[in-house]
């Protein structure tokens, strides 16, 4: 289906129509709501017809597998989207209450809409460089978000995330590079299909090359050791596009986990890397959370929360290496993710709010925001327990399907430290709780107008709720996700179908050229 | 030939790391540069070499001439362009972050704690 | 392609070509001063296009003569940015 | 739907809908959102005893819905006697806290008190939930729920310090418990295979795959860590004295009446699964021995009205929770019941007292019993109860728990061990009795207190919840001549055999608990008297630690230790970042390697293909990249870099790929040009100002990097390891055929792989944008 | 047509120089211990357009022991680096003068009037 | 023996590639950099243009037809040459000046001096 | 050029001061005073050759080393080469950016319109125009790199010569 590529289509030429017009105002905010709002009902759209008719290929320019590069809308990537959709639309539309106007000037929404279609890129493409690039449009995105307006402290913090994100740039090329040589091929169907019938000292060099991307995508993602950039860039993004970071960036990381290292890497042995995943995101999910309780300041609790939290996704994905459950660890990874970016993006839009109601976002300086504004209070409790994990939520179900599939995987160290980092993630948000929305309001704070802030945020807590009420229709829909991921079949045999679209121009043209050097083209 | 570009490579890596680890942002970024060669002649080691094959031009009509796999020039130039402009961004976040900060070392603009520039820049946004 | 005659001449040449770049690498590693690098990288640019031109010619591979004229124009472009920047510390 | 099926609906989630109501309209409605407490209760109640009457024991009635039948969880209610019996406790007792909290709530702002009857309903409403859940997970959330309404509603003084550091620890503690019962509930249902509880303790297939798992210990441990926390158990029963900051109806109704007894409750209906277990006596009975005597003990130290009866509230959970470890479950409906129906009373007399002399301190009180004559009286029976005295309700229950223990069968294999229990039970239930006399004594006899003097008796707002309950201790006491309370109490029991013996004519055949009661008395008189005396003496033991500070001591050390790593390991400083991301690389490629028994010898060290000039050309990279490392300068630094990237163009050439030859040739031009641009505005090199040793350091990590990508490379590129079957044809088969064009490579470019150019040209007009941005936004402020 | 005869003859002159300046460049490179005394020299422009200026800059530059350092700020002198530097300078003020901008000038210059000093062309003009 | 034109070819090829040796060692052995300019400023430009002039010659007469277009790129690159490498002499030889670079020993006269001033306060130093 | 002042109170000042106390300030902004006729003239003729070269290279692109991305950068060069000799000032007067974005909505535009056919994004075809004769679609995509890649190096360009201390 050729539209497969409409939710990278679009935002791109939305982004270079609005850069041609340079932040002209209202229009800007309209056109930009109207093309997410499309692809966001087309995303559902297409989650819901892939569903009914399998995964829909579309190969660039009418080419054919391997070679061309495709676009593969299956379950997994279908409802990345439509929640990356959905997360980006209310980011928008928290962002026409909070960007200013010389933001809007320096192509704000341009680069905002880059960085969702790299997004919806890196979900939907199907070949490994290519995923590199998708990768390289989502970082040029945030990285122009990041440092829009470009204060002191958004160089300082922009220049150490550019230059850790180049380290793992160049990397990702080396490792696109050490696929290619080891297995001959950079199309994940054709990796997935090749991998899987590697065995030997073969199959063991493979699983050496992949440790170059898993450092890539672990660092993507955001896991120990390599979280560095992320608990000091976030606190520095507008406000508005940290809910946009906090739920795209690192998810991405994490769905390249998911992506490459349970479905496309299946040679001999590939568990390997699954089970440093494994160990890494124990740190991940402590360490993390630890980070975070010692913080004074909202946005950098919530940052190293995102740390934490991203654990938890690499530890579903290292639990995949258990055959026994893996389809079970890919379904709540696959959830827990979605999860994370509605819940992630939905806590740091409350805190913009709590933070403009309140007046100041300095911790221990707020108070009493279950006064000044108990909707914005209401709706963060909601998320921050959907955080922590209390039902009836996405995070309880997410958290639910972890613990069952490490359990029945005899898994127990790993979920003993998701138990109690869960507990730690509960301690540090409830001292958002009651630091920010107990106590005392603030004297002379400047408090500003946060109910257009708190309206996009509920849709996100309301989809939180929903997911963890609504649990069976998401369930069977993961499930089938899962499935597919576990066992790609479905996908390799869909790329494959695809036929070769493209006629064959000038079957003479071959034998009518000189030998030597062409005088002019044919 | 993959033995002298491996050497080359890691010599590239090598290099690399050591000026990044510098106290010096440009030096970083010519460490970044350096990392970006590597990477890119990893990509064109790992397509092979045969001495004995051409440059991939289809005027061969016979089709006996062996040529080159065009799919790592093509990788390495989209990785080139893009690692060249972020490259460039890099470039010049430093000059801006010394034209802000007053230093080039990373560890004194480190060393400046954050929270008193967060005041400053919650100051001047509202 | 060609004949064994001009095929030893561009070994040859070649091997002149890569030892002048190799003298000239060395002028750009030991200085002291940077316009003696630039004046050197100059010449080195030069000796690559003499590689590059015998390898064109040994392999009989047209397809890089393109590089001939391009580096010619570029390394212009660098020297004299050099010794803009050296001169005044604006290139522009 | 049954009607019986949407009764158990109604029971559960009326409360829910009230809340709703009372969070939508609270702030209008204010302190009369109450009402609404009190309907909703009222309508659970009745529900709940329609179904309790409507039902045999053997045919509960249950709603069944397949809620996320892919994980085995479904939303299914049973109104079987003890969950019954418990609704009708929350519905019942939150009718009647909802009544006295209408009066007791006033002077604040409306819309907090509305806020404050939406927690408190939907507590009631999660309780009731609690009570008939009939699947673990079901029972879980409303476990959760519990603890989170509760959170906010002892936060209610939220402005205050001990407010919400009450709040903070009740959730922490009660948190902790209910993830390791989460994990416990899985490990079930990962054995036993269902989350259902009727279907595990009907003693079928899933109990017996349960009970003959490995997993059967480690599941009992982890739901009785949920239990415990819950109820306050030893060591976990910190939290609750702390808890009492909360409004008085607050704490009456979580603290004393119902939610510390939600761990008893889950204990009551996980024993026919577990009470094989050889761990489940040792531990329960031991935890709530100890909790019974501590807190006995503690009860008498305290001087806040709500702390005594707090630790007095403990020391029940902990006597029920000995129960059940003493396989005594029969008990259980007789000892709650009797339990709730003083215990509730007397806090809401607290409040009372409170309401009227704006204290809690009994040491500043005395001779109330002129003032508050009503409240007086309702306190005498109430706390009469609680000594154990006939002809309270409280007397038949603690006569049925020596004629337990008497005749325990668990303890009948030592009789030393019998005899240490009951001891221990005596010496508790004295002190118990020395407590209920000071309550008397201290607070509404003797002389007036210095804060007695303003107090005035309360209106019949308040003190009628109170008198109902406490007309339930008195009738339910005198009632003991027949044979009512037996038949109540054992029909609500968890254990449906029970026939625990209830009656207020001691039997002469078995006088053995009417002699453990007269020596409880007699005891009781000493310790009363003595109570100054043993406060005074508690007091050299202060330096003991308490749970409360372990518990704190062990949260401020992991913040220490948190501070302490956040700050070392998120330093800002770029070295560091580089340093840990690369360190890991290199690690983990010489961990994969080695693991993989790859080594020196797979090396393939043949200069293969390798041409003269190609290895001329690297062999002067290598000095021109040692040229750019150790630049001295700026500009050598940038004319080094320039030639690194003019002869890795000519590794191109040797490479035969003219297009990229071109590309980098001008783009390291390019390059050159923005650097030259950037260093104008730059400072000069330094000289090297770094000590050796982290110039080892930093060399060493350098080397493992190269190294690591040197062996990576020559591994994957080795004839062994390359795949020689790869895109090549494909690429060079379709770029004249179906692309028409001679240069397969820029074909490739613009149209087999035209998608990455995409991206790549998105990239590249991004970066032109940012800049923009970046440079303008400055000299525009300027 | 005169124009292009001029041309012709100053290229002939130019290849010749550029040939034995090449030839003095390797006797000096190859000769062991070459003498000679290098030496930065001024010499007066007649040449005024940056054309007529950029020609013979640049065949001072490519012929023998010479090369164009600057033009100074009035344009009227060129001051050139001499690889060796005769005994009398005047000498070598005379030979590039005489070989170059004289060749040079017959064949930028319609005429060889003395009002070309005013003329200025487009190209003169300072980018602002 | 073999045709002229690869003679030709050869003899120019050879020609070049010495000139370009030639400048290499110019720039070492010259004792300052206006003296080596001397050697890569001259040498190399014509070791370049014979280069390509024998390029050229083999585009035209060695393959099966004349390759034009490529030979035109040649003759273009030659004229480049003589435009570009001379230009790039005299403004590093400017360059060194005005940030004094020193003159080798044996200098014999200085009369740029008068005209153009150095700045040895360059903050750039001796890069 | 018109010198600037500069802010007495720069961080930057007070950086560098620290960096080298010895230093005196730089020298004048005004970078043309030395500015070369030689040069100016070789720019002048060097730059619509470099300009042509870069067509050149645009146009063989399908067949030979080259296309709209290496044609672009040389165009670039070719605009560096005009800024050497001529300074940044008129240059800076155009909104060099938004030929990035044409370009891009170029680049897009030619995939799109396949999409619109009912072909996959960036299907190409040959077309066969009267007078041109063949003329692949990929031309239009090409250009839309070109003018890409123009428009980002001299934005980049224009805008670091703008900056002052
Ligand atoms: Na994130
Ligand atoms: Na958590």
């Amino acid at each position: 289906m050729n539209l497969v590529i409409l939710p990278i289509l679009i935002p791109l030429f939305t982004a270079a129509a609005l850069a041609l017009v340079r932040g002209c105002g209202r229009v800007e905010k309209a056109v930009c709501l109207a093309s997410d709002l499309f692809v966001t009902g087309f995303a559902f759209w297409l989650l819901v017809y892939v569903d009914q008719h399998g995964p829909q290929v579309m190969i660039a320019g009418g080419w054919a597998a391997p070679f061309g590069i495709t676009y593969v809308a299956d379950r997994l990537a279908c409802v990345m989207v439509a929640v990356s959709m959905v997360v980006g639309c209310v980011v928008v539309a928290y962002t026409f209450t909070t960007v200013t106007k010389a933001q809007q000037r320096h192509f704000f929404y341009p680069l905002f809409h880059i960085m969702m279609a790299g997004v919806n890129w890196a979900f939907l493409t199907g070949d490994l460089f290519n995923l590199y690039v998708a990768f390289e449009v989502l970082l040029i995105g945030s990285y122009g978000m990041m440092v829009i307006g470009a204060s002191k402290a958004q160089v300082r913090e922009t220049m150490k995330y550019v230059a850790i994100n180049s380290i793992g740039a160049t990397l990702f090329v080396v490792g696109c590079a050490l696929i290619y040589a080891t297995v001959g091929t950079l199309n994940m169907a054709e990796l997935s299909a090749r991998t899987a019938e590697l065995t030997g000292d073969r199959a063991k060099m493979v699983t050496v090359a992949t440790c170059v991307l898993l450092v890539v995508f672990a660092m993507k993602a955001a896991a120990f050791p390599l979280f560095f950039w992320l608990p000091d860039s976030y606190p520095i993004v507008p406000p508005g596009v940290n809910g946009f970071f906090a739920g795209m960036l690192t998810k991405v990381g994490a769905y390249g986990l998911l992506r490459l290292f349970v479905m496309v890497f299946r040679q001999e042995g590939s568990e390997f890397a699954l089970n440093v995943l494994l160990v890494m995101s124990g740190f991940t999910m402590l360490l993390g959370v630890l980070g975070a309780m010692c913080q004074w300041d909202i946005r950098r609790i919530l940052s190293w929360h995102i740390v934490s939290q991203v654990g938890y996704m690499v530890m579903g994905v290292g639990l995949a290496a258990n055959g026994d459950i893996a389809q079970a660890a890919v379904a709540a990874t696959i959830l827990y993710i979605i999860h994370q970016m509605i819940v992630k993006s939905c806590l740091f839009l409350l805190g913009g709010a709590a933070e403009r109601a309140i007046g100041t976002q300095r911790l221990k300086g707020m108070g009493g925001g279950i006064d000044l504004a108990p909707g914005v209070a209401g709706l963060f409790l909601i998320a921050a327990f959907s955080l922590a994990g209390l039902p009836p939520s996405s995070g309880f179900l997410g958290k639910f399907l972890l613990v069952r599939a490490g359990l029945t995987g005899g898994h127990y160290v790993i979920i003993l430290i998701a138990i109690v980092t869960s507990f730690f993630t509960l301690y540090s948000m409830l001292k958002i709780w009651s630091y920010a929305f107990w106590r005392d309001p603030p004297e002379e704070a400047p408090r500003r107008p946060y109910r257009a802030l708190a309206a996009p945020s509920a849709v996100l807590c309301a989809m939180t709720v929903a997911m963890g009420v609504w649990a069976q229709p998401c369930m069977r829909y993961l499930n089938a996700a899962a499935k597919g991921v576990t066992d790609p079949s479905g996908y390799i045999e869909a790329v494959f179908r695809a036929p070769l679209l493209r006629p064959v121009l000038d079957p003479h043209a071959a034998h009518e050229t000189p030998a030597l050097v062409p005088e002019e083209s044919p | 030939m993959e033995l002298p570009m491996a050497i080359v490579i890691g010599a590239l890596f090598a290099a690399g790391t050591y000026l990044m680890l510098r106290p010096s942002l440009i030096r970083i970024v010519l460490g970044l540069a350096l990392y970006t060669n590597g990477a890119n002649l990893t990509m064109m080691t790992c397509g092979g070499y045969e001495s004995s094959r051409s440059a991939p031009f289809l005027y061969d009509a016979s089709g006996q001439a062996r040529l080159m796999d065009p799919l790592p020039p093509v990788i390495i130039l989209t990785a080139i362009v893009i690692s060249f402009s972020v490259w460039a961004l890099l470039l010049i976040l430093c000059y801006r972050v010394y034209l802000d900060w007053g230093t080039d070392d990373p560890e004194a603009l480190a060393s400046i704690e954050l929270h008193e520039v967060e005041e400053e820049s919650a100051a001047t946004q509202s | 392609m060609i004949s064994g005659f001009l095929e030893a001449i561009c070994m040859v040449c070649l091997a002149a070509f890569l030892g002048s770049a190799v003298v000239c690498l060395y002028r750009i590693i030991i200085g002291p001063g940077a316009a003696d690098r630039a004046v050197a990288l100059d010449t080195f640019v030069s000796a690559l296009i003499g590689v590059i031109v015998s390898l064109c010619i040994l392999w009989w591979e047209w397809f890089f003569f393109d590089a001939v004229w391009i580096l010619a124009l570029v390394a212009f472009l660098g020297s004299v940015a050099i010794a803009r920047y050296l001169e005044n510390g604006r290139v522009f | 739907m049954t009607p019986s099926e949407w009764t158990l609906l109604i029971v559960v989630f009326a409360p829910f809908v009230a809340a709703a109501v009372a969070l939508a309209l609270g702030r209008w409605l204010g302190r009369q959102s109450g009402w609404l407490m009190v309907i909703a209760a009222g309508v659970s109640f009745a529900g709940a005893v329609r179904l309790f009457l409507g039902h045999s024991a053997e045919a509960p009635p249950v709603y069944h819905y397949d809620w996320i039948p892919d994980l085995g969880i479904s939303l299914r209610l049973i109104g079987d006697p003890f969950g019954l019996f418990f609704a009708m406790l929350v519905a019942g007792i939150g009718l009647l806290v909802g009544f006295y909290s209408v009066h007791y709530i006033d002077d604040l702002p409306k819309a907090r008190v509305g806020r404050y009857y939406a927690a408190l309903i939907a507590f009631m409403g999660a309780m009731l939930g609690v009570s008939l859940a009939d699947d673990l997970i079901l029972l879980f959330i409303f476990w959760e729920l519990t603890s989170l309404t509760s959170f906010l509603l002892i936060g209610f003084w939220y402005e205050k310090e001990d407010g919400r550091k009450g709040a903070l620890t009740a959730l922490q503690v009660t948190a902790v418990g209910g993830l390791a019962m989460l994990a416990g509930f899985v490990l079930v249902s990962v054995a036993g295979g269902t989350f259902s509880i009727s279907e595990l303790s009907g003693g079928g297939e899933a109990a017996r795959a349960l009970q003959a798992s490995p997993l059967f210990s480690w599941a009992l441990v982890l739901i009785l860590l949920g239990a415990f926390t819950k109820s306050a158990q030893w060591p976990f029963h910190f939290w609750l004295p702390g808890a009492m900051v909360a409004p008085t109806p607050v704490s009456t109704y979580l603290h004393s009446a119902t939610m510390v007894k939600a761990g008893l409750f889950l204990v009551g209906r996980m024993w026919p699964v577990f009470d094989g277990a050889p761990l489940w006596t040792p531990l329960i009975a031991t935890i709530g021995l100890v909790t019974y005597v501590l807190a006995c003990w503690q009860a008498l130290i305290e001087t806040d009205l709500k702390a005594i009866l707090a630790r007095t509230t403990l020391a029940a959970l902990g006597m029920v929770m000995m129960l059940y470890g003493l396989k005594a479950p029969d008990q259980d409906a007789l000892q709650l019941l009797s339990h709730a129906a003083y215990k509730a009373p007397l806090f809401l007399i607290a409040g009372i007292v409170e309401h009227a002399t704006h204290t809690r301190d009994y040491r500043k009180l005395g001779g109330l019993q002129s003032a508050m004559p009503l409240t007086f009286v309702l306190c005498l029976f109430a706390a009469l109860s609680m000594a154990g005295l006939p002809p309270m309700f409280g007397f038949l229950a603690k006569e049925a728990l020596y004629a337990n223990l008497l005749e325990n069968e668990v303890l009948s294999g030592s009789p030393a061990l019998r005899v240490l229990v009951i001891g221990l039970c005596v010496i508790a239930n004295a002190f118990l009795f020395a407590v209920s006399f000071r309550l008397i004594v201290d607070v509404f006899l003797g002389a007036p207190g210095e804060k007695s003097r303003d107090a005035h008796e309360a209106g019949p707002g308040l003190w009628l919840s109170p008198a109902v309950l406490v007309a339930v201790v008195v009738g339910m006491g005198v009632l003991g001549v027949t044979h009512l309370p037996q038949t109540i109490v054992n029909s609500l029991s968890s254990d449906a055999g029970a026939h625990v013996h209830v009656s207020l004519i001691p039997s002469l055949d078995h006088p053995g608990p009417l002699i453990l009661s007269g020596l409880t008395i007699a005891a009781g008189i000493v310790v009363f008297q003595m109570r100054w005396v043993i406060g005074a003496w508690h007091e050299r033991f202060k330096f003991l630690p308490t749970m409360q500070r372990v518990w704190d001591e062990m949260l401020h050390g992991v913040t220490v230790f948190a501070v302490a790593f956040s700050e070392r390991w998120q330093n800002g400083s770029l070295r560091w970042y580089f340093s840990g991301i690369l360190v890991f690389f290199a690690g983990l490629c010489a961990f994969a390697l080695s693991r993989h028994g790859f080594g020196f010898e797979h090396f393939d060290l043949s200069v293969r293909e390798a041409t003269w000039p190609g290895v001329t050309l690297c062999a002067m990279l290598l000095a021109a990249i040692w040229r750019v490392t150790t630049a001295p300068t700026r500009l050598s630094a940038a004319i080094a870099i320039t030639t690194v990237g003019y002869l890795v163009a000519m590794l191109f050439v040797v490479y035969r790929s003219p297009d990229i030859l071109l590309t980098q040739i001008l783009i390291e031009t390019v390059s050159t040009i923005f650097l030259l641009l950037v260093l104008y505005f730059m400072p000069a090199f330094r000289p090297m100002t770094i000590q050796p040793a982290r110039r080892l350091v930093n060399a060493v990590i350098s080397g493992a990097v190269g190294l690591s990508m040197f062996t990576l490379v020559l591994l994957a590129t080795s004839p062994t390891f390359r795949e020689a079957d790869n895109l090549a044809d494909d690429y060079l088969s379709h770029a004249l055929t179906h692309g028409g064009g001679y240069n397969a490579v820029n074909v490739t470019i613009v149209d087999q792989r035209g998608i990455d150019t995409v991206g790549e040209v998105t990239v590249v007009m991004a970066v032109g944008l940012t800049i923009v941005g970046l440079l303008r936004v400055r000299r525009e402020a300027a | 047509m005169m124009r292009v005869l001029h041309f012709v003859k100053f290229g002939l002159i130019f290849l010749v120089e550029f040939i034995v300046a090449n030839y003095q460049v390797v006797k000096l490179v190859l000769t062991p211990s070459p003498r000679f005394r290098p030496g930065l020299i001024a010499v007066p422009l007649r040449a005024r357009t940056d054309f007529e200026i950029t020609s013979l800059a640049n065949s001072i530059t490519l012929t023998p022991g010479t090369i164009a350092v600057h033009v100074s700020d009035g344009r009227d002198t060129i001051i050139i680096h001499a690889l060796n530097v005769p005994d009398d300078p005047q000498e070598l003020r005379r030979s590039v003068t005489e070989v170059f901008e004289a060749n040079i000038l017959k064949w930028t210059r319609p005429r060889n009037a003395p009002g070309m000093r005013k003329e200025r062309s487009a190209d003169d003009q300072r980018i602002p | 023996m073999p045709p002229i034109h690869e003679l030709f070819v050869g003899a120019a090829l050879l020609l070049g590639a010495f000139l370009m040796v030639v400048a290499a060692v110019g720039l070492i052995r010259f004792p300052d950099i206006y003296c080596r300019m001397h050697a890569a400023g001259k040498a190399s430009t014509l070791g370049m243009v014979l280069v390509l002039v024998a390029a050229v010659t083999l585009l035209l007469f060695a393959a099966e037809s004349p390759q034009w277009s490529m030979a035109v790129r040649g003759v273009l690159a030659i004229v480049f040459q003589f435009l570009t490498i001379p230009t790039a002499t005299h403004l590093l030889a400017r360059a060194a000046y005005v940030r004094e670079y020193p003159l080798a020993a044996r200098t014999a006269l200085d009369e740029l001096k008068d005209f153009l001033p150095t700045r040895p306060d360059c903050p750039e130093g001796k890069e | 050029m018109t010198p600037e002042g500069r802010p007495s109170d720069s961080p930057r000042k007070a950086a560098r001061s620290l960096d080298s106390p010895a230093r005196a300030p730089r020298f004048a902004e005004d970078s043309s005073a030395h500015d070369s006729p030689v040069l100016r003239m070789v720019t002048r003729i060097a730059t619509p050759l470099a300009l042509a070269v870069s067509l050149i290279i645009f146009w063989q692109g399908h067949n030979h080393p080259g296309g709209g991305f290496i044609a672009g950068v040389m165009a670039a060069a070719a605009g560096a080469m005009y800024l050497l000799g001529f300074g940044a000032e008129r240059a800076a007067r155009f909104a060099w950016w938004r030929v990035a974005v044409v370009g891009v909505l170029i680049a897009y535009a030619s995939g799109t319109a396949a999409l619109i056919a009912g072909k996959p994004f960036l299907y190409q075809t040959v077309f066969h125009v009267p007078v041109i004769g063949h003329l692949p679609s990929t031309v239009f995509f090409d250009g839309g790199i070109y003018l890409i890649v123009v428009g980002t190096l001299m934005t980049i360009f224009v805008e670091l010569a703008r900056e002052r201390l």
